[in-house]
């Protein structure tokens, strides 16, 4: 009632969510925090799947602004495809924001999660754990943008402490991607037996890992640190004496709202900032175990800065209840 | 003097240790039919093989009009004149196509347009089909017709094709005599017109109603040429054996207690009533013209198909089968004709395609026990005379005739209550067919058993009663002894009605 | 009985349309903004590049092949285009040329191996799909291709992908409305109408279906089918480049992720086409219908707002009950005598 | 000439297990810790699962079948172990009793859909594949199911993962070494020698050859063609929910995932299984080989630290080098008469 234009009559606003992956926790979890706002918000909210057919998902924008919506969540996607028909949208007077890929448009905020400080804040707990001087294990599929992102740290900690000997890198998205890369740690562990740590920064990357060097029986010698966090993951960090140390992850539930809020705010006339970060945080094997953390709720409950971001709340933002 | 059109010397060819053609001369004169003969298994096939460029020859020279002829595809051989049916009738058409196009598939493959009339293509068909006399829908599609009329489509095309040098490979042998006179016909007509021809059969009917010579070959050698009229048939029959076939004529015995009636049957809503009785110790055979229903009562005897309306009893209890597995649990056997659809397993060897219907007796909990299938094979192979290296050589390497002797012996090689047998002599030797007539005959006490053939020739050769189909009824009944073949004849063509009161 | 056995063929001839018709007309009721030129060339749009490589499909199918490959050629095409134009900075024809030429090679390899080797169709286009996924990822060691992009050999990419490019995959022809009608759109048509003419209307067409239904009753009756069958693998191979050359130009990158769902989705339209006006054969009309289908499918169910899980749902539910009214009513069989 | 084809013939027969001997032996060579048993144990739990799998689509391509679904049968139970025992908090035994129940049901309305309704084979089974990857993600809405998940209606799931139920993926047996063999390996094994025996030594198997050799010769000759068909996708379906609770039990989650390499990978061990021994024709033990051939390839390469494309790539590589040295000597064509 207190909201301004449109919001004041939210039923008539419609806005679209055009989303390049889908498939996996991350993801179900983002939508279910866009699903949230845009209810909090009261709006018409439409879902365009692309399932990761990127010229598909450039078709969808155009079909939202044949649908008329007045703003536009763009969710992952590839610069090159999705430039052109941001920028259509933002010709038809639509209100865009980008989850996750740069449309390189001024007319259209970022909403980042910082896939590079997931990786640095990963490998900055595994320095602190393990001293400067390790036999390393990496996980790495190039190509994939935000893995290509969260590379740059590694790279940069690599340069920086000469004593980290990457032994081996592997890393393959074969479906199931866990199962895939067991095969392939189990191997790598097999020709490399002195690792200790393993650097694997996408959390199906780590559950790989982690069944191989339990497989491997090397879970005392072998410290995995990874990015992402879901309910199973908390479970198999929190196994008895598991390998899996820490992990960096920013929730992707308020990722999602927020990039609703922030496409509200630029309907209601405000400016959320170029680029709107949601920062990530650290959980340590140590912090669940005495936290006696379960799953996603408790982790929410227990750890503040992950189950909100205090990013793009203007006054008069309606709030999912917290 | 005929010119020579088509000159073959010194070939050789051989399949693995296996050699098949041992140093062939051969001549086919322009105008004139030549007919070779020879046992299942001689090479007559594959010499045709060669010919029509299937198989290169190891060694040997082949000239057309005297100048050197090696064609490397059938499409070579093709372009120079040489036209060939090929013994198989799965070789000749292609039974997703509508009959149109098959008739025209040779044409196709040369023509130099690119685009295709539908139109035009029926109206060329229409034509050819018309000059053949067959009758058919050229729009229907070929899957739907039966061995026969396949077998016609395949003929016409080559016939019409103007071909220098035509060679027919067992052309008759599914087709009943009304159809084979309609091709004897036409081949007259080629022949007056100057084309060579090179015929194969071993039907005695078909030689001496079209061959101007014949020629012998006996284990892949040309073992005799026979050119002066009247021809010598048992000559040739002689030299292709290696020995004299001598006549045993048939003495018909006496029926045993009775084994399957067949009650008022009619095969469609509407159609003639049949009755028929079959008795331990007696051989049936049922003749009549193409499409009389021949088939179909066999395939009704096996459980294929339904009858509209009347029944049947199996040792007295009713018969009633839903599918083949039913009938041969029942104690039916049936080997049906075509056998390259309907009985060859060409991925197994000849142990394995003999013993199929009966791995259960060859096995304990389901295990086989593979000495006995083997050691049951080859007992057959021995008393049918299948020409192979050994029980185990895969039944694609067999020749047509050798096939048809494994798919015989199938049904032969286990005890049962009744065996029908559709056609069981296509493509086999005159040596062959005795032996395995003689052992039908031989074991046919502990059996009633019916045989479908559309030759009269078989029927008489192997019969103890002679039963005539003609348009499903049943139009004649005869007692295998001092036939009149005038009346036999009118009651299959169904030329006189009158008969049927008789 | 007469009148019902039409009525049967009345549905296997047409009950596919009305299926499509049927759903059109739903979406149009109940799925706001479905209906509409533009929504139209969207689905079109959307399953143009599949489409096309189910052309190619089909035309194996035809013959009585298949060609598993299909999927990886065409992300090989893009990320050899992207290859061409931004690491060898070549000009766009050159790269379209340079795909369409490892189309054809691939199918011409393709095509050997079944024809020369005998190795079976369904084995020999696996193994090239295997092959074709790891090379297209060795130039750059697995990482998309774009503009500025670090070069193995140190170094950035300076390399665009022209205009003339990116217009194949992205301009939009006028039509009654502005900008309205998609260059994949018109090449999906045109070369959906010049396959269908090619394999209805040709005495090459015939011959390939006649190889299809016996390759050696072909054979004999002279017609090249080593010949036939490696043309059918090379247009599919062509077509499959297309389409990759088509998605590199829509994603102006050379990404290797995309293309993962290509091949199946090609398949099943492909098959689709089998249960069209009752052909109950591989036929081009049939796939593109078929693509079209699936695409209108997607469309309707994702403005419905329809979570991406139901999709493949419905996209199987439907296939089958559509194929299974097809086969079953028709009940036809490959031939075999009486 | 003689010596020469002997020299053929052993080429044929032996040329695949040598290429692997020689395989073997390179990596032992070459690749620090790839020779030993713990090494060796573990290619085979690398490739149990998609052994399981192939040893299925062997069973429908012996009765010249295929089934594209397995992939998603297997991702499947794995869905449906982790909801019987986290959701509806079942025990184990209920599970896999569950899984096994819903493979066998989808192979029989595969079978159904092929036999009775005449749907193609790739058809059908392409059909079900779409309809199981939906099925799969509706009741989780698309989530991974593991033990505190939130559940839709609310709250959270309690149920675990039981230990009994982790062991099928997890325990290792002592073999000479302690805890060296995996029960995944043994069922692997196991299921091998099971579907070895049932398709070469009974009269059962040596039907189904029949069968996929000359259908309609096989039902002229009295056997259960359209039983035998049903019974070889049934097959399939149990062996792929077999894989799928293994999966379940080695990764501890129910993890959603397509399935499609599952399904890729299964299939070039079933074909390369033609290649062994000189088979040419679908065989188990030759399955077994290809499913541990890939293993051995991929095991090494990643030991020798070749990244992920370059293994793609040797993949198709080897197979296609092995099966056009198989089939191109062999020269063996599907039966001719004639
Ligand atoms: N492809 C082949 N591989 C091996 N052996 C073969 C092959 N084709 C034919 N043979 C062998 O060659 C011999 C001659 O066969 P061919 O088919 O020429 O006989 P035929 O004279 O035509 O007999 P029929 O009268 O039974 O048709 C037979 O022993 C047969 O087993
Ligand atoms: N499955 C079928 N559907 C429709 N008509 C059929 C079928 N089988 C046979 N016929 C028809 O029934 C009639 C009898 O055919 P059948 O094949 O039994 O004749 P036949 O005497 O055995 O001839 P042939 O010498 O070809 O064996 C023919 O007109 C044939 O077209
Ligand atoms: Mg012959
Ligand atoms: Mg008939």
């Amino acid at each position: 009632a207190d909201m301004p234009a449109p919001f004041d009559n939210a039923g008539d606003v419609k806005i679209a969510l055009v989303r390049y992956l889908s498939t996996g926790d991350f993801f179900q979890a983002y939508l279910s925090g866009v699903e949230t706002q845009a209810a909090a918000l009261g709006v018409d909210l439409r879902v365009f799947d692309s399932r990761q057919d990127a010229a598909l998902q450039s078709d969808m924008v155009d079909q939202a602004i044949a649908l008329g919506v007045d703003g536009i969540v763009i969710q992952h996607g590839l610069t090159e495809s999705m430039k052109d028909a941001a920028q259509r949208a933002v010709d038809a007077g639509i209100k865009v924001v980008a989850f996750d890929v740069n449309v390189e448009n001024a007319a259209i905020p970022q909403i980042e999660q910082s896939d590079y400080l997931l990786g640095k804040l990963a490998l900055e707990q595994a320095l602190e754990d393990n001293g400067s001087t390790w036999e390393a294990g990496y996980v790495y599929v190039p190509g994939i943008a935000p893995l290509d992102r969260r590379h740059v740290a590694w790279e940069e900690v690599k340069a920086a402490n000469p004593n980290i000997v990457e032994k081996v890198v592997i890393g393959t998205l074969d479906n199931p991607i866990a199962n895939s890369n067991a095969n392939q740690a189990r191997a790598a562990l097999q020709a490399n037996p002195n690792i200790n740590v393993f650097f694997a920064p996408y959390d199906e990357f780590a559950k790989g890992v982690k069944i191989a060097v339990d497989e491997a029986g090397m879970t005392d010698q072998v410290s995995i640190y990874s990015a992402d966090v879901s309910t199973a993951d908390i479970a198999a960090m929190r196994e008895p004496g598991s390998a899996w140390k820490a992990t960096v992850a920013t929730n992707p539930a308020v990722v999602g709202e927020v990039s609703v809020r922030a496409l509200a705010m630029l309907l209601a006339g405000e400016d959320p900032g170029d680029s709107v970060i949601v920062p990530p945080t650290l959980i340590t094997q140590s912090f669940l175990n005495d936290k006696d953390i379960k799953n996603m709720g408790d982790l929410a409950a227990n750890m503040p800065q992950f189950a909100h971001a205090d990013v793009a709340t203007p006054d008069w933002m309606p709030l999912p209840a917290r | 003097m005929n010119t020579i059109v088509c000159k073959v010397s010194g070939l050789e060819k051989a399949f693995g240790p296996n050699r098949v053609l041992r140093n062939i001369d051969l001549e086919l004169p322009s105008g004139q039919v030549t007919v070779l003969m020879g046992a299942n298994g001689a090479g007559k096939s594959t010499l045709v093989k060669v010919l029509c460029g299937v198989h290169e020859p190891d060694t040997g020279q082949i000239t057309l009009f005297d100048q050197p002829f090696t064609p490397h595809s059938p499409r070579d051989a093709f372009a120079k004149g040489v036209v060939t049916v090929h013994q198989s009738i799965n070789d000749g058409v292609a039974p997703d196509l509508d009959v149109a196009s098959n008739l025209m598939i040779d044409r196709l493959t040369e023509s130099r347009g690119f685009f295709l009339s539908d139109r035009a293509l029926r109206r060329e068909a229409r034509k050819i089909a018309e000059a053949m006399q067959l009758g058919l829908d050229v729009r229907a599609p070929v899957s739907s017709l039966g061995v026969a009329d396949r077998q016609m489509i395949a003929i016409a095309r080559a016939m019409v094709r103007e071909p220098k040098v035509l060679i027919l490979d067992e052309p008759t042998s599914s087709l009943s005599a009304a159809e084979s006179e309609r091709l004897f016909t036409l081949i007259d007509r080629l022949r007056a017109t100057g084309v060579a021809i090179l015929y194969i059969s071993h039907r005695r009917s078909d030689i001496q109603r079209i061959a101007d010579r014949i020629v012998s070959m006996r284990d892949g050698r040309i073992a005799g040429v026979f050119e002066e009229t009247p021809l010598d048939y048992e000559g040739a029959v002689t030299a292709m054996l290696g020995h004299a076939m001598t006549d045993v004529p048939v003495r018909p015995t006496a029926p045993g207690a009775p084994v399957l009636h067949i009650e008022n049957l009619s095969m469609q809503p509407g159609g003639p009533a049949i009755n028929l009785t079959a008795h331990k110790n007696e051989v049936i055979a049922v003749t009549g013209l193409l499409g009389s229903g021949k088939s179909r009562l066999a395939s009704i005897l096996f459980g294929l198909e339904k009858p509209a309306i009347g029944r049947l009893t199996l040792n007295g209890a009713p018969y009633a089968p839903a599918n083949p597995a039913e009938a041969i649990r029942a104690g039916v056997h049936f080997s049906p004709k075509d056998r390259a659809s309907n009985g060859v397993v060409p991925e197994f060897d000849i142990t394995n395609n003999l013993t199929l219907p009966f791995l259960k007796n060859f096995s304990r909990l389901s295990m086989l026990g593979r000495g006995g299938q083997r050691a049951a094979t080859r007992s057959m192979i021995e008393t049918l005379g299948v020409v192979c290296q050994g029980e185990t050589d895969g039944i694609g390497t067999l020749s047509g005739g050798n096939q048809q002797k494994v798919m015989v012996g199938r049904w032969l090689s286990q005890p049962c209550a009744l065996l029908v047998l559709d056609e069981p002599f296509q493509g086999v030797d005159i040596k062959a067919r005795r032996d395995i007539g003689e052992h039908i005959r031989q074991t046919a006490g502990q059996r009633a058993t019916i045989v479908f053939v559309a030759e009269i020739d078989e029927a008489l050769e192997i019969a103890d009663r002679i039963v005539v189909l003609n348009e499903q009824a049943l139009v004649g009944e005869h007692k295998n002894e001092n036939i009149e073949l005038a009346t036999l004849m009118a009651q299959i063509s169904g030329r006189s009605e009158a008969i049927l009161g008789a | 009985m007469q009148k019902n056995s039409n009525l049967i063929h009345f549905a296997i001839r047409y009950g596919f349309l009305l299926l499509l018709a049927g759903l059109v007309l739903y979406f149009s009721i109940f799925a706001p903004g479905f209906a509409g030129p533009r929504s139209a060339v969207f689905v079109f749009q959307s399953v143009a590049i599949t489409g096309i490589l189910a052309l190619g499909v089909t035309c194996t199918l035809v013959v009585d092949g298949f060609d598993l490959s299909i999927g990886s050629v065409a992300t090989s095409a893009l990320m050899m285009s992207a290859y061409f134009m931004v690491i060898l900075e070549q000009p766009a024809w050159v790269a379209v040329l340079a795909c369409l030429a490892m189309g054809a090679f691939v199918g011409l390899v393709n095509g050997l191996l079944i024809v020369k080797m005998r190795v079976p169709d369904l084995l020999a286009t696996l193994g090239m799909m295997f092959l074709l996924i790891g090379l297209q990822r060795i130039p750059t060691e697995g990482r998309s291709i774009s503009t500025g992009m670090a070069l193995p050999g140190g170094g950035n990419a300076e390399g665009t992908f022209s205009a003339a490019f990116l217009w194949l995959g992205r301009h939009r022809f006028d039509f009654f409305l502005e900008k309205l009608i998609p260059v994949p759109v018109i090449i999906f048509v045109l070369l959906g109408v010049l396959i269908w003419i090619f394999l209805h209307l040709t005495r090459h067409g015939r011959l390939m279906y006649a190889i299809g239904s016996n390759e050696r009753a072909s054979e004999l009756a002279g017609a090249n089918v080593q010949g036939y069958k490696i043309a059918a693998y090379m247009i599919s191979g062509v077509t499959a480049s297309i389409g990759g050359i088509l998605l590199a130009a829509r994603l102006g990158r050379g990404d290797v992720a995309s293309g993962n769902n290509l091949l199946l989705d090609s398949v099943a339209a492909a098959l689709i086409g089998f249960a069209v006006l009752g052909a109950a054969k591989p036929n081009a009309f049939g796939t593109a219908v078929g693509a079209i289908f699936v695409g209108i499918l997607l469309q309707g169910l994702t403005m419905m707002n329809a979570p991406y899980y139901t999709q493949d749902f419905v996209k199987g539910a439907v296939l089958v009950v559509a194929l299974v009214f097809t086969f079953a009513l028709s009940g036809r069989k490959r031939g075999s005598g009486h």
